[in-house]
């Protein structure tokens, strides 16, 4: 298939994106040697932004229990490595499949509903999940948490040790592939009816395609990624609290997606950075006026920037261009 | 030739209230239909029926001679009734190349695919060149539709059942809504539509309707009450009470 | 296998450059959040130590650096531990409050050459996670079986166990039964309430419902406490006549004023009361109330870290500033002293305290506040749970 | 049969501290369509200003539970006039934005303000006194409750169906323009059933302390329960409120009773099987 000419300029666009990700993340490397457990740790909560965006940005389904699937991921890893399984990337794989499972399984709960009592029933998912992991206790830890967990080396060579080089590296690498994957999934045939099915329901079954299907794929997709992302964070704390499968993580998972823009892989990226950057410092002096900050940041974007940090980034992006495009003519 | 779209007996009530009783009609390959009447007569209904969104009280519908009367919305959009909106249903942040682009990737099967690049799909994109281009709507074809003309987005609709090839479509009143300035480029797009094609068009604009449909069935009250030549139809007694009430024996 | 070599060559530069200036200790504990007063405890025990015996060990000064975690978090104390050992470069790691917390964080010690002192996580497993795990608290073993003995010879035959459903709660659970059963007593029946229950009338009524003469409880101290006993009152059970059985965890002394007529009679078996009447103790809870500002705040956290420092402080004394964890913990092993809770010794096999544990009654003093008075006491009591447990 | 009537006393109580809290969101989600999830916020004001007048001040409990809903009033009106007018008619996740960041803020201050630790509300001697009901004792206070469940049903459904005001309510809901055009003042109407919303939380909040204690996180803690009961009973109906409260409120209560380590599995599994039954809720307004 012959490529246009505007569909080189989008691919240059992704190679250029996914190149500035990595650049980011090295210098995150070389800069911050000693917060490197910290640094994957935002790489993980980014990954379960991502899959937040898929549903929420991608199909206009409000979600505020993505932690179901985040823990399903982390906690699938942590007991296939307490059992034996320990090679890191088959660690990951399971988190994903997981995931996935869960996000079929939340996709076939949630689509049955609309609106609000969708929302709820997100809620109620992740609760119901929480008690479950908490009644579990003796596959899950419960709310000791699940712990004894001895990852082996990635490759066989790169150990995961107490300063977390090799957990950190290894999370960059998954992010940038599953950020490569998602933007080619998003800009399929599949990703666009995602969209049309956000702006205008009535008009994609006008079109004659069904949308409860689409949903549930996207759901499984976003499963997929989200249960990566707590398998990332199983392996480089080798701990699993409940805290991974809670309503507080997926509050906040849904605040760094809207700080960051919704609709925009990179939003996902850049709401998580800051967020957690924030965090880190403000949380660690007194985290009550942490909470009073995150609500503050939250008024100001529903008043001021709705499209948050990206969308007015684009706007931003699209006022220049064009000025340089009225002028220029 | 044997009818492409036929209704009989079709009614619908809420409660006590009927709003559609016993509408027949029929409709051949590549006949021009136009469904006329006061507001209220029930032809919003009598459209919400046929395309499956809601369920009718009695009566079936027949598409090609196979009975859709129990197949959901979807599926009849899928044996070819396609339908146009009376206040315009399309994705404000895409454009309108992407809305025909999809729209055809649909017709060939391939509109779920992960595995492709919506844009890379040059078979899909040549096509809804020639349709975009067909009714003038090549020079926004690339901009979002939330920036484009109202006009512009009706002949959008028009240009999204084209690219369905249907076999039946069902214009919801085409011009409502549209500057009389642009209303002359509705009437061009109508005019090119497939020779083939039956065409039931649900209108207000009188002219629009003489100069379109070669038949013309008025309902009012949720009855037909008149099927016919459009010359016919303004002499006919009952039509005229039903659209001048009272005053109409006054003129005679 | 370079990457292990580089990380071991790391830490032994690390150790002998610190050889003659600050030691740092690093403290994870509750300082914000519902159980905040626990924290504030951990620090009134360890400014109590430093103020009485200086902060400084040979020619080494020490500096304490406090990380919080509001409720028991394990990753969280995983992400802190770490940053303490990596960023901060702490030598000793101490405090852990909630015993997921201390789990947690065991895997890193061996790899970053950090001994790690548990001031109050009284799971018994703690210290077979870790070679170098030292605890100057106590454990829910240690403190429930004696009340075991002390119900049963009360008269007391059938006894319901109400625990909250986390690691010290299973384990209370388990030594409750094990020394009551073990007496010739009948458990009728055993229920774990999750950590978040608040109403817990639901609870008073399945505990009406069993016809036991007795119940034992177990639940974190503050308002799942303040909950658990207020409700016990209310329902009439105490009215009822049947007796209540706990480890002094319930009836700790902050919680004693909120608590007021509900704890009065209450028997308890601690191992530590601000009351307990000894010279050191009483240097103690006036150092440690002053740290504290209210003295009534004071409870048995600020015991355990006050020993934790001074097992800390010896641990520094017996390497020389070095950072060895095998040679600070090898040190202890053994190490005896006076506390202000009673003679006291570490154990070499477990590393755990060995202490008295004592039976004690909420009672009224003349001023109207309520304390816990110390009527019996077990000698050298060690740590049934290790041996259950093997 | 004697523990089933007790467990139907404790179900009944905590039902109707469940409906006493929630129904003012209720209102604020079915009339008004705003997803307020900061409800749970409104409810702990009104139980620390409680807390702060009979505790500090020594005034009696009515006194209390007065200053407490009025001075909840007070506060809301800026925020409704400057924050929530702001979201009206908006899409749900703005307002859920919206709502997520005032509570946020709340617990912010309200922790600075008042500290971490637990807030009791003492109660008069009368209602803390055991009531023997024959199969059990209960605190009055549990009866106490379950009347304001009862008084605050009766005196809302008659206030919304009944009254005047009720009738311009239910109007500006259905169509503001509409409403508007027939000379009802809207913007005085969201203002001052917001207010009655916002009143029942900070009534309900004093009320329900003994069950649900007041704490910085309480605004996190029980957003999800309430946010849960109304939308399961179905906004903006009293009746769909109060049947979801009970029911869940015995769902939660005997699942407790029976197998209580389960904590709230069968709460939450109760809730899906609802939705997904019903999904406007029980008895909700068709939207």
């Amino acid at each position: 298939m012959p490529m246009t000419a505007s569909a080189s300029r989008t691919v240059g666009r992704d190679l250029l994106g996914l190149a500035l990700i990595a650049l980011v993340g090295l210098a995150g490397y070389w800069l911050f040697p000693d917060n490197l457990a910290f640094l994957t740790r935002v790489i993980s909560v980014a990954l379960l932004v991502l899959s937040l965006d898929l549903i929420v940005g991608y199909c206009g389904v409000a979600s505020l229990g993505q932690g179901a699937l985040y823990g399903a991921g982390a906690y699938a890893a942590g007991i296939a490595c307490v059992h034996g399984i320990t090679d890191p990337v088959l660690l990951i794989l399971i988190g994903a499949g997981a995931g996935a499972i869960m996000g079929l399984l939340m996709g076939a709960i949630m689509l049955r509903a609309h609106g609000l009592p969708q929302l709820v029933l997100s809620i109620a998912i992740v609760q119901l999940l929480h008690e479950a992991a908490n009644k579990a206790s003796s596959i899950t830890g419960g709310s000791d948490g699940l712990s004894g967990m001895s990852p082996a080396p990635l490759f066989g060579v790169f150990e995961f040790d107490l300063w977390g080089r090799s957990a950190y590296l290894f999370g960059l690498g998954l992010l940038l592939i599953v950020f490569a994957v998602l933007r080619f999934v998003t800009r399929s045939p599949f990703g666009m009816v995602c969209r049309g099915l956000k702006e205008d329901p009535l008009r994609i079954s006008a079109l004659g395609i069904y949308a409860f299907p689409v949903l549930l794929k996207m759901f499984v997709i976003s499963g997929t990624v989200a249960g990566m992302g707590g398998a990332l964070a199983a392996i480089a704390t080798q701990v699993v609290g409940l805290d991974s499968v809670s309503f507080e993580v997926s509050a906040n998972a849904l605040v760094m997606l809207v700080l960051g823009g919704i609709g925009h892989l990179y939003g996902a990226l850049i709401g998580t950075v800051i967020f957690m950057a924030l965090e880190h410092v403000v949380a660690a002096i007194n985290p009550f006026h942490w909470m009073t900050l995150v609500g503050a940041v939250l008024i100001a974007i529903v008043l001021f920037a709705p499209r948050g940090l990206s969308g007015t980034l684009d706007e931003l992006a699209r006022m220049l261009t064009r000025d340089r495009w009225r002028a220029g003519r | 030739m044997s009818a492409v779209f036929e209704v009989s007996h079709l009614s619908k009530a809420f409660g006590g209230l009927k709003v559609n009783s016993d509408i027949s009609l029929a409709m051949n390959e590549g006949e021009r239909l136009a469904l006329i009447g006061p507001n209220g007569a029930g032809k919003t209904t009598f459209v919400n029926l046929v395309t499956g969104r809601i369920p009718p009280s009695a009566g079936s519908v027949h598409l090609a001679g196979e009975d859709i009367t129990s197949l959901g919305a979807v599926k009849r959009v899928r044996r070819g009734l396609v339908r146009t909106f009376q206040v315009t249903r399309l994705f404000p942040d895409m454009t309108p190349e992407e809305h025909v682009v999809m729209t055809i990737l649909q017709r060939l099967g391939r509109a779920t695919r992960i595995l492709a690049r919506f844009h890379g799909d040059s078979a899909a994109t040549d096509e809804a060149a020639e349709i975009l281009a067909t009714l003038g709507l090549t020079e926004v074809a690339r901009r979002k539709v939330a920036t484009i003309a109202y006009g512009q987005q009706r002949l959008l609709e028009i240009a999204i059942s084209l690219a369905q090839r249907p076999k039946v479509l069902l214009l919801d009143e085409p011009a409502a809504g549209v500057p009389s300035s642009d209303t002359p480029r509705i009437e061009e797009a109508l005019a090119r539509l497939p020779a083939s094609l039956a065409v039931l068009m649900i209108e207000h604009d009188m002219d629009l309707v003489f100069r379109f449909a070669k038949r013309v069935v008025v309902l009012a009250a949720g009855e037909v009450i008149f099927q016919g030549l459009p010359a016919e139809v303004a002499k006919d007694p009952k039509v005229r009470e039903a659209y001048l009430g009272s005053y109409a024996h006054a003129g005679g | 296998m370079k990457h292990v070599a580089i990380a071991a060559l790391a830490a032994v530069l690390m150790g002998s450059a610190a050889h003659a200036d600050v030691i740092k200790v690093g403290v994870v504990g509750p300082f914000s959040g519902p159980f905040a007063l626990q924290g504030k405890n951990f620090k009134a025990g360890i400014d109590a130590y430093m103020a009485l015996n200086g902060n400084t060990v040979g020619d080494d000064t020490i500096e304490v650096i406090y990380r919080d975690i509001p409720t028991a978090d394990p990753a969280q104390s995983k992400a802190l531990s770490q940053e303490l050992v990596v960023k901060e470069g702490v030598q000793y790691l101490a405090g852990f409050y909630f015993t997921p917390d201390a789990m947690a964080a065991t895997p890193l010690l061996e790899q970053a050459n950090v001994p790690m002192v548990v001031m109050n996580a009284a799971t018994s497993a703690i210290v077979t996670k870790s070679p170098y795990v030292v605890r100057t608290s106590f454990t829910t073993w240690q403190t429930s079986t004696p009340i075991a003995k002390v119900a049963f010879d009360g008269g007391t035959k059938k006894v319901i166990s109400v625990v909250s459903d986390y690691g010290p709660g299973v384990d209370a659970e388990a030594a409750f039964k094990a020394g009551f059963e073990a007496a010739g007593g009948e458990i009728v029946e055993a229920i774990r309430m999750p950590l978040q229950t608040n109403d817990f009338s639901p609870i008073m009524q399945r505990i009406k419902d069993s016809g036991a003469e007795g119940v034992f409880a177990f639940l974190p101290s503050g308002p799942t406490t303040l909950g658990f006993v207020k409700a016990f009152n209310e329902n009439g059970l105490k009215a009822g006549g049947i007796k209540f059985f706990a480890p002094g965890d319930l009836t700790q002394e902050s919680d004693l004023p909120a608590l007021g007529e509900a704890a009065l009679g209450l028997t308890t078996t601690f191992h530590y009361a601000v009351s307990h009447d000894s010279a050191e103790n009483k240097t103690f809870v006036e150092a440690a109330g002053k740290a504290l500002g209210n003295p009534a705040e004071l409870s048995f956290p600020a015991v355990g870290a006050y020993d934790g420092m001074h097992v800390i402080y010896k641990m520094i004394e017996a390497t020389g500033g070095a950072q060895d964890a095998a040679k600070a913990v090898e040190a202890v092993k053994g190490l005896s002293w006076e506390s202000p809770r009673g003679p006291v010794s570490i154990d070499p096999a477990s590393r755990h305290i060995t202490q008295n544990i004592y039976l004690r009654e909420v009672a009224k003093a003349d001023d109207g506040t309520y304390y816990n008075k110390e009527v019996q006491t077990f000698e050298k009591q060690g740590d049934p749970g290790l041996a259950a447990a093997k | 049969m004697q523990t089933v009537f007790s467990i139907g006393v404790d179900a009944l109580a905590y039902g109707m501290v469940l409906f006493v809290i929630s129904i003012g969101l209720s209102v604020t989600m079915g009339l008004m369509r705003v997803v307020n999830l900061a409800h749970g916020a409104f409810a702990m004001i009104g139980g620390y200003i409680a807390s702060y007048a009979a505790r500090d001040l020594g005034l009696a409990y009515a006194v209390a539970v007065m200053l407490a809903v009025f001075g909840t009033i007070l506060i809301a009106i800026p925020v409704e006039r400057l924050l929530y007018r702001r979201v009206y008619g908006q899409p749900e996740l703005t307002q859920v934005l919206m709502t997520i960041g005032i509570t946020f803020c709340v617990i912010g201050i309200a922790n600075y303000v008042f500290g971490p630790t637990l807030k009791t509300i003492p109660t008069p001697e009368s209602l803390r006194a055991p009531v023997s009901l024959g199969f059990r004792t209960v605190s009055a206070h549990r009866l106490f409750v379950i009347a304001c469940g009862a008084a605050v049903a009766l005196g809302l459904w008659y206030f919304i169906e009944r009254t005047a005001f009720g009738v311009k309510l239910r109007a500006s809901v259905d169509n503001a323009a509409m409403a508007a055009a027939l000379g009802v003042k809207t913007e005085v109407v969201y203002a001052v059933s917001f207010a009655v919303a916002v009143g029942l939380a900070a009534f309900g909040g004093v009320v329900g302390a003994e069950l649900l204690p007041i704490e910085p996180y309480y605004a996190l803690r029980y957003m999800v329960t309430f946010l849960v009961v109304v939308s399961v009973g179905g906004a903006g109906s009293i009746p769909g409120a109060l049947a979801a409260c009970l029911l869940l409120g015995a769902i939660d209560v005997t699942a407790r009773y029976l197998v209580p380590d389960f904590g709230n599995f069968f709460f939450y599994l109760a809730v899906i099987l609802v939705v997904c039954v019903f999904p406007r809720g029980l008895m909700g307004r068709a939207q």
